[in-house]
């Protein structure tokens, strides 16, 4: 019953374009209410579905093919919530009035990617898993590429492409050995020693990779810094909140699948996720492009999860289902939580840009006083994604934490090193995600804008607003209800461990407690202030800008400026580049100082590799040169080859 | 823990905290040869800052004022879950060093925002070196604390710092060391004193914390100045237990114990302070990594 | 029945060659393709006029074949008279005839059990499609017709010499010869296998000539480059189709002898060969109409590989024939219309056909999407069928590279194909008279429907004619 | 009959040579020609008493090979007035060389096969494989179309010399067939010529390579 809430709702959001074009392209406006309605009354029943399941009703639907659970239910529910969420967004900020032609094949592709990635939850069938899959990064590709008229996202567009063809290819050979292995597509826990360790490993290897490639592990992110950078922003939204998510998702069930798991598979994901919790946010640092740098955040937090995941597995084999536990749940959590604020953050960035027409932090700045609200929201965003109390992210993050922690305390044996090289790892990441995203709110919302074009003119209409407020007070909610979160997490997480029964034991009410404190306290020291300020004149005469004559707002700390000390401090893995300014006479002319720090694995391998690889190929033209002479040759030279093969084999 | 003792816990971080930047200056001031100010001179500050008129920046928003607020509130719940003593931490429960820790970088966050509403380059430059600063200390701090995590097998301030100390320094005390000489360099950072930071220098271009709050007057400023002194306090109490693990029972003498060390801590510092002179800045990165390899080695010390 | 097959489709040719308008001419096509249609639906029924026996007949690979050429030709002749009357300037009384007499000749090979006669059906079909390749009448077209003419029946001859070779293989093992494919594989086992051996590889790269396999496929892209994108269809469709049972059929010999093994290691190299070298040509492919030439080349590299592993695969092969036939026709006439919306094939001067012929720029897109098998399009059935049974099989390696030449293929079409379909569409583009007509679309979608039909769900009867014909493949199962 | 076969098929591996070694394009053609004749000879002596189907088989060829489709290509050659030189990428001696190579080679091969006893002796096999080869020459190495049509006639004719062995086999309507397709593609083969002489004003296929990557 619950699947099958999930399947219509599915249902609803795969054919909300196509209801919302019967609405009639002559009545934009109307179509897009429409769509967004198609939409969100498929996004409420999925929510709801979710709900039930995770309130403990799992069940199937077309003889188990497909089946919700409470692991299926923990991805389903933010892919509901968000989903309605740029959808709504979506009326103010790509309407079809303004796009007449963009507009509904984007509503149709969102559509139709949020749809698939909901039966890749549901699917316990590789057909229909890949099928929808494949449903699912077509759909993105065209939500992707909606603006393809410009050259930038097109080339995005087919890098995220390729990308995802990559991975659909490795997923295509996993379920084929799953397939070979068991005889069956049905995707159901395999026996313990039914399949021999080293096919085992290998279907790991290639779900590592092939859903890596989705989750954007590095150094498997290629794709995913331009796609969101090229991407409407709600599209960005749904990319970086839920669609790479699904990767995660394949991770975790097909682990569930396979019994028997070596060490090796835990300590890859463990180490994996800090490198790219560390780097990720590292490149974020360093970004220029508001959308880019959020998009780097979401490869910090896949890591941060797969971190947690890996010493889940880690745990799982030592027999510490305590420490699975509370890591397992986590990353789930996380993966909630990072879809919430991740969310919030892109559709707050959508606001600024459509405001300012710029993603260029350089060039902004002073947006909250134009766009209060939406600083506000974005502020909220900020200190979630950082993971401070008393917000969500801190929530997810402790309990990843509280894993590393309790490894350690046990002590002993290869995951106490790596624990103990994590948890510190896991700290640098917050301080750097800290100083990243006080960039972030200081530069494009405080002070004034850097360039007078980028002036914030006024806030965001409440179609946009809404959907930011709503998933902002989701966060808070996460953050002081930590209380409710044992149950449904541990329903969770049991299912990927395959242990019935258990729960994390975690202080999930005094982390309620902690964040009500801080709230209060703070709240109070605030109200007294107010109180102590209520005669104090209104702001008044410049910043004090140390006894210098003329301030001006180009003299602000940029955003690189900013970043410079730790980008220097991290050179070794940015390898940034800096044009500095040449001062020659002794009157110098007029300078300029330009950096840029350039994705190693993209600029540095992947495209240089390509371009060899097709130069190689290239050479191989001479072969089909015209000359019906040589073609015929050709034929002679296979025809003998073959023949002098054929007597040898005698 | 007894009523009195929880008014005791409830109180020292309230009302102590100032008192060391008083002891700080003092020490200073007697060193350098001077009488220096009476020991409560920071709360006579404070209470004059406190009926002060405020001016604010145009450029200013809520940012500004939530910023000294958020780090006060803060910092004073991170105050609250270190023990007086062995024993009597207001807020405790496993995990809490976690808590602690972010509780701290809260309040960053909220100050370098409050830096950066003012749109003046000076705190920019300020909370740029406040951020990367902390992003190096905070490692070198949570590698300090896993070495207690490991030896006590727990996970909450609380009990690592409990009266069960002692048996773990008998057990790593090399490790300890190292521990306890990070934290002390991670203390200095964090709260910016010599050699990271001179809080009494007049040249904006070499300051830190200072150079952030430039704009804060009145209130605010009182807000600012009172939850540096916090969290001083914070971190003094944590590195003195450390330090000093002995125990003699009773909540009240124990606290007023780890009091009196913390007025010593106070004086160590304007000891350093004087005889030392401020890094370059360039420099001091390379000390914070200097003092998280001192404690990750600790923890390797620990391994197996 | 087989008889019947060829020669309603010969009638037609005539009635063709007899029509005098121009106008009324094209429509014979459609005519013949439902007559055709209703022949293959008696057949399949199971009514069956003993007409031309034994030479004739059609076994379980022949109906399969048959009836995927008669709804192929259908559709495609439906395509056929929006085409010709866009070309009014060019007489379409050869072309009429001689396409309904190519058609014929393909059922032929379809329906044909002896190898003589065989050959001489593979040896008409390619004389039959020459002119049908002249149809453009320029030198360029002339140039392909050239190549293909000769290289085409050059390899037939040495599949000629590899028919000799079998029949004397008969001989010199001592038992008589008919070259009846039934006789044939029921005295296989008398037969002496140096004169198999060498006859087999003849008759495989002769026929592979055909199918242009590589090496022998250097004729393709020029025939398909500059062939009408109707013909292109029915080349790439259909003859390759027909090629690939010729070569069946001495595989069938072969496999009768217990030589299967052989016959697979050589058509493994020849498989790989292909998508090697297809991947290789597809990257950075100027003109979109090539490319859609190697990508035939790929795709009969991937038939061969799925008989060369035998087992499900051989399954899995049958069915990526009607996959890929289906969706080559989706990309070949799709492919024409951008052709004649922009006058040219090179992806310089062409972008944008998404917008400029909203239809048709969506259907090669999508046709992309289809024939590199992405789900739930049929070839995603086919390959991860072909895939499992590699695996199976225990050939990790092959599975490997056959992966990696997937993804290589899928980048080197994928960007030719996204540079025709975005983007805006030049200003000369807008002057051509060319836009999309419903006739002119719709079979193409048709043909679309097909394949997403046959990857949602194989209907019972079409997955009984598979299994047999595997079947009779697999003498072993 | 044996000696008398071989008698003729020497003089088809004569005619290879000649072939081969001719600088002039009529002479190429008529040697084909002479070749085709000679193999409905071959045809008519492989058998002790040939039968009704059997001469006409021969007739049939002899008259095809022999005749018209030489007479289609010298009046291809004198309507496009072409040079009547053959142009070889590789000079005559070295044809001739490779064309001796190719004959040993098939002797060789042939040897290798299984030969039934009445094949055994006689130069059928040999005979035809080292025809086959000299077709491939000629097509590999003649740069002018129609000698290329030639080749392709010579390489026929070796097929059809390997045919002597299985008359019995092989029904007479498949033989007609294959050279009723002979004849189709040769006089397809013309007309494609004549168009390509329209439009290049030449027969070298040097011409044909505008269609490469």
């Amino acid at each position: 019953m619950n699947t099958g809430l999930a399947a219509l709702g599915a249902l609803l959001i795969g054919a909300s374009g196509l209801v919302a074009a019967c609405a009639g392209n002559a009545a934009p406006a109307l179509a897009d209410r429409v769509g967004a309605g198609v939409l969100g009354a498929g996004a409420a029943l999925a929510a709801l579905a979710a709900l039930l399941a995770l309130a403990g009703g799992s069940d199937t639907l077309a003889g188990g093919v497909l089946a919700l659970d409470a692991l299926s239910a923990v991805f389903l529910l933010p892919v509901a919530v968000l989903g309605a969420a740029c959808a709504c967004y979506s009326l103010a900020y790509f309407p079809a009035a303004a796009h007449p032609r963009e507009a509904p094949r984007l509503r149709a592709a969102f559509g139709v990617a949020t749809a698939g990635l909901i039966v890749v939850l549901l699917a316990r069938h590789s057909f229909v898993f890949l099928a929808a899959w494949e449903v699912m990064a077509i759909g993105g590709f065209f939500a992707v590429t909606a603006e393809e008229r410009q050259r930038e996202v097109r080339e995005a567009g087919f890098l995220y492409l390729v990308s995802t063809r990559a991975s659909a290819l490795c997923l295509l050979a996993l379920f084929a050995l799953l397939f070979a292995a068991t005889g069956g597509p049905a995707l159901s826990p395999l026996a313990p020693g039914r399949v021999s360790p080293a096919l085992q490993s290998a279907a790991f290897a290639l779900a590592l990779v092939g859903f890596g490639l989705k989750a954007g592990l590095m150094p498997l992110h290629v794709w995913l810094p331009p796609a969101h950078a090229a991407a409407p922003t709600h599209v960005s939204a749904l990319l970086s909140g839920v669609l790479i998510k699904s990767g995660i998702y394949g991770i975790v069930r097909v682990v569930s699948l396979l019994p028997d798991a070596p060490a090796w598979w835990g300590e890859s994901l463990l180490v994996l996720g800090v490198i790219s919790a560390i780097l990720g946010v590292a490149l974020a640092l360093a970004q220029h492009d508001l959308k880019r740098l959020l998009a780097y955040h979401s490869i910090e937090n896949i890591g941060i999860i797969a971190l947690g995941l890996g010493l889940a597995l880690l745990a799982r084999d030592a027999g510490r289902l305590d420490v699975a536990l509370l890591a397992l749940g986590g990353a789930l959590l996380h993966v909630v939580n990072h879809a919430l604020f991740k969310g919030l953050l892109f559709l707050g960035a959508g606001a600024v840009i459509q405001q300012t027409g710029t993603r260029a932090l350089d060039a902004l700045g002073g947006v909250a006083k134009r766009m209060p609200a939406t600083a506000l929201c974005f502020a909220v965003g900020a200190v979630a994604i950082v993971g401070l109390p008393p917000l969500n992210g801190f929530v997810s993050e402790w309990l990843i934490y509280s894993g590393l922690l309790r490894t350690i305390a046990a002590g002993g044996g290869a995951v106490w090193v790596l624990a103990a090289l994590a948890a510190p790892g896991l700290a640098l990441t917050g301080g750097l995600a800290l100083a990243c995203f006080a960039k972030v709110v200081g530069v494009v919302f405080l002070g004034e804008a850097r360039e007078p074009a980028a002036q914030a003119t006024r806030e965001a209409p409440a179609a946009m607003l809404g959907p930011m407020c709503a998933l902002a007070l989701a966060c808070a909610a996460i953050g002081l209800g930590a209380f409710a979160l044992g149950a449904p997490l541990g329903a969770a997480a049991q299912i990927a461990l395959g242990a019935p029964g258990a729960r994390p034991d975690a202080p999930f009410a005094a982390l309620s407690l902690l964040a009500l404190a801080l709230v209060v306290l703070a709240g109070a020291l605030g109200l007294a202030l107010r109180w102590r300020l209520r005669r104090s004149p209104r702001p008044s005469g410049p910043t004090w800008d140390c006894g210098y004559a003329a301030p001006s707002a180009r003299m602000q700390y940029s955003a690189s400026s900013f970043a410079a000390t730790l980008v220097r401090a991290f050179a070794f893995a940015l390898l940034p580049r800096a044009r500095p300014p040449q001062l020659a006479a002794v009157f110098p002319a007029a300078s300029s100082f330009h950096s840029h720090v350039p994705d190693a694995v993209l600029d540095g391998l992947v495209l240089p590799a390509s371009q060899r690889l097709a130069d190689l190929l290239g050479r191989l033209r001479v072969l089909q040169r015209g000359s019906v002479h040589a073609y015929l040759l050709y034929v002679w030279i296979a025809l003998v080859a073959l023949l002098a093969v054929s007597g040898a084999s005698r | 823990m007894n009523a009195a003792d929880v008014l005791l816990a409830l109180l020292a971080p309230l009302l102590f905290p100032p008192l060391l930047l008083g002891a700080i200056t003092r020490t200073k001031a007697r060193i350098a040869g001077r009488r220096g100010p009476p020991l409560l001179q920071p709360y006579f500050d404070l209470a004059r800052l406190l009926r002060k008129g405020v001016v604010r920046s145009r450029t200013t928003t809520w940012v500004f004022l939530a910023g000294p607020v958020v780090a006060l509130a803060s910092a004073w719940l991170a105050a609250f879950m270190i023990p007086l003593g062995a024993r009597g931490a207001l807020i405790g429960f496993p995990g809490d060093l976690i808590a602690f820790a972010y509780l701290l970088a809260l309040g960053r966050f909220f100050t370098i925002a409050a830096a950066l509403d003012t749109g003046s380059a000076f705190e920019g430059m300020g909370a740029a070196r406040e951020a990367a600063f902390s992003c190096l200390a905070e490692p070198a701090a949570l590698f300090a604390l896993l070495v207690l995590v490991k030896l006590s097998g727990s996970t909450s301030l609380g009990s690592m710092l409990g009266p069960e100390l002692p048996q773990l320094w008998a057990v790593g005390a090399p490790s300890l060391g190292l521990a306890a000489v990070s934290l002390f360099v991670v203390l200095l950072a964090e709260n910016s004193r010599i050699p990271f930071d001179d809080p009494t220098t007049h040249l904006e271009l070499t300051m830190v914390h200072e150079v952030m709050v430039l704009d804060h007057s009145g209130p605010p400023l009182a807000l600012i100045l009172y939850g540096a002194a916090v969290k001083l306090f914070a971190y003094g109490l944590l590195l003195v237990r450390l330090a000093t693990p002995f125990d003699v029972g009773g909540t009240a003498l124990g606290a007023a114990i780890a009091l009196v060390e913390l007025l010593g801590l106070a004086v160590l510092i304007g000891v350093v302070e004087s005889v030392m002179a401020r890094l370059q800045l360039v420099r001091i990165p390379s000390l914070l990594v200097g003092a998280g390899l001192l404690s990750a080695f600790g923890v390797m010390l620990l391994a197996g | 029945m087989a008889a019947w097959l060829v020669i309603v489709p010969l009638g037609f040719a005539a009635l063709a060659f007899a029509t005098r308008s121009e106008r009324v001419r094209p429509w014979l096509l459609p005519v013949a393709g439902v007559v055709q249609l209703g022949l293959v639906g008696l057949e399949l029924a199971g009514f069956d006029a003993g007409l031309g026996r034994p030479w004739l007949g059609l076994d379980p690979i022949g109906r399969l074949i048959s009836a995927y050429l008669a709804v192929l030709f259908f559709l495609c002749s439906v395509y056929a008279p929006a085409y010709l009357a866009q070309r009014a300037e060019r007489p379409n009384r050869v072309f009429c005839a001689v396409m309904l007499v190519f058609f014929a000749m393909m059922n032929l090979i379809a329906g044909v059990q002896h190898l003589g006669l065989l050959w001489v059906a593979v040896e008409a079909t390619t004389l039959a499609s020459g002119p049908l390749l002249y149809f453009n009448r320029n030198p360029r077209s002339i140039e392909a017709t050239w190549k293909y003419l000769l290289i085409g029946s050059v390899g037939i001859a040495l599949a000629l010499l590899g028919t000799f070779f079998v029949a004397y293989a008969a001989l010199a093992g001592g038992s008589s010869t008919s070259l009846l494919l039934p006789d044939m594989v029921a005295t296989a086992r008398q037969l002496s296998l140096p004169w198999l051996h060498s006859g087999f590889v003849l008759a495989l790269v002769g026929y592979g000539t055909k199918m242009g396999l590589a090496p022998m496929h250097t004729w393709k892209p020029d025939a398909y480059g500059e062939a009408p994108g109707l013909v292109g269809a029915l080349l790439a469709g259909g003859l390759t189709s027909c090629a690939f049972t010729a070569i069946l059929r001495f595989f069938q010999i072969c496999a009768a002898a217990g030589e299967a093994p052989f016959a697979r290691s050589l058509l493994l190299f020849l498989g790989l060969a292909s998508m090697v070298v297809a991947g290789a040509f597809m990257v950075r492919q100027g003109d979109y109409k090539r490319m859609l030439a190697y990508s035939s080349v790929e795709h009969m590299g991937i038939l061969a590989l799925g008989v060369a592993i035998g087992g499900a695969a051989v399954f899995g092969a049958l069915l990526h024939l009607l996959n890929n036939g289906f969706s080559k026709g989706v990309l070949f006439l799709s492919a024409g219309n951008i052709h004649r919306a922009f006058g040219s094939k090179r992806t310089g001067d062409v972008s944008g056909a998404a917008r400029l012929l909203p239809a048709s720029g969506a259907l090669f897109l999508a046709g992309f999407f289809a024939i590199t098998g992405t789900p739930p399009f049929g070839t995603f059935v086919s390959e991860f069928t072909i895939l499992t049974a590699m695996l199976q099989a225990g050939r990790y390696w092959i599975a490997g590279a056959f992966l990696s030449l997937l993804l290589l293929v899928f980048v080197g079409m994928g960007s030719t194909v996204l540079a025709v379909v975005q983007g805006d569409p030049p200003e000369r583009a807008q002057a051509t008279p060319y836009r999309d007509r419903w006739l002119s679309v719709a079979p193409i979608a048709a043909l679309l429907a097909l394949v997403l039909a046959l990857g949602l769900w194989i209907p019972a009867p079409v997955s009984e004619l598979l299994r047999a014909a595997a079947a009779s493949l697999e003498p072993g199962r | 009959m044996g000696e008398l076969l071989d008698l003729v098929l020497v003089g088809v591996l004569l005619l290879n040579f000649a072939l081969l070694g001719t600088s002039r394009l009529s002479a190429a053609i008529k040697f084909a020609g002479i070749q085709g004749v000679l193999l409905g000879v071959a045809l008519f002596v492989s058998h002790e008493q040939p039968g009704f189907r059997l001469i006409l088989l021969a007739v049939a060829s002899a008259a095809l090979k022999g005749g018209v489709i030489p007479a289609i290509l010298l009046r291809a050659m004198r309507n496009v007035s072409i040079r009547r030189e053959i142009e070889p990428f590789v000079g005559f001696t070295t044809s001739l060389l490779l064309g001796a190579l190719a004959t040993g080679l098939s002797l060789v091969f042939a040897r290798s096969l299984p030969l039934m006893a009445q094949h055994a002796g006689v130069l059928t096999v040999p005979a035809s494989l080292a025809t086959v080869l000299t077709g491939f020459l000629v097509l590999t190495t003649r740069r002018k179309a129609i000698t290329q049509v030639v080749g392709y006639l010579v390489l026929e004719n070796g097929i059809f010399v390997f045919g002597l062995t299985l008359v019995e086999a092989i029904p007479f309507l498949v033989e007609i067939g294959v050279l009723l397709d002979l004849f189709v593609a040769v006089f397809v083969m013309g007309i494609i010529m004549d168009h390509i002489h329209r439009e290049f004003s030449s027969l070298s296929t040097e011409h044909l390579t505008s269609l490469r990557e």
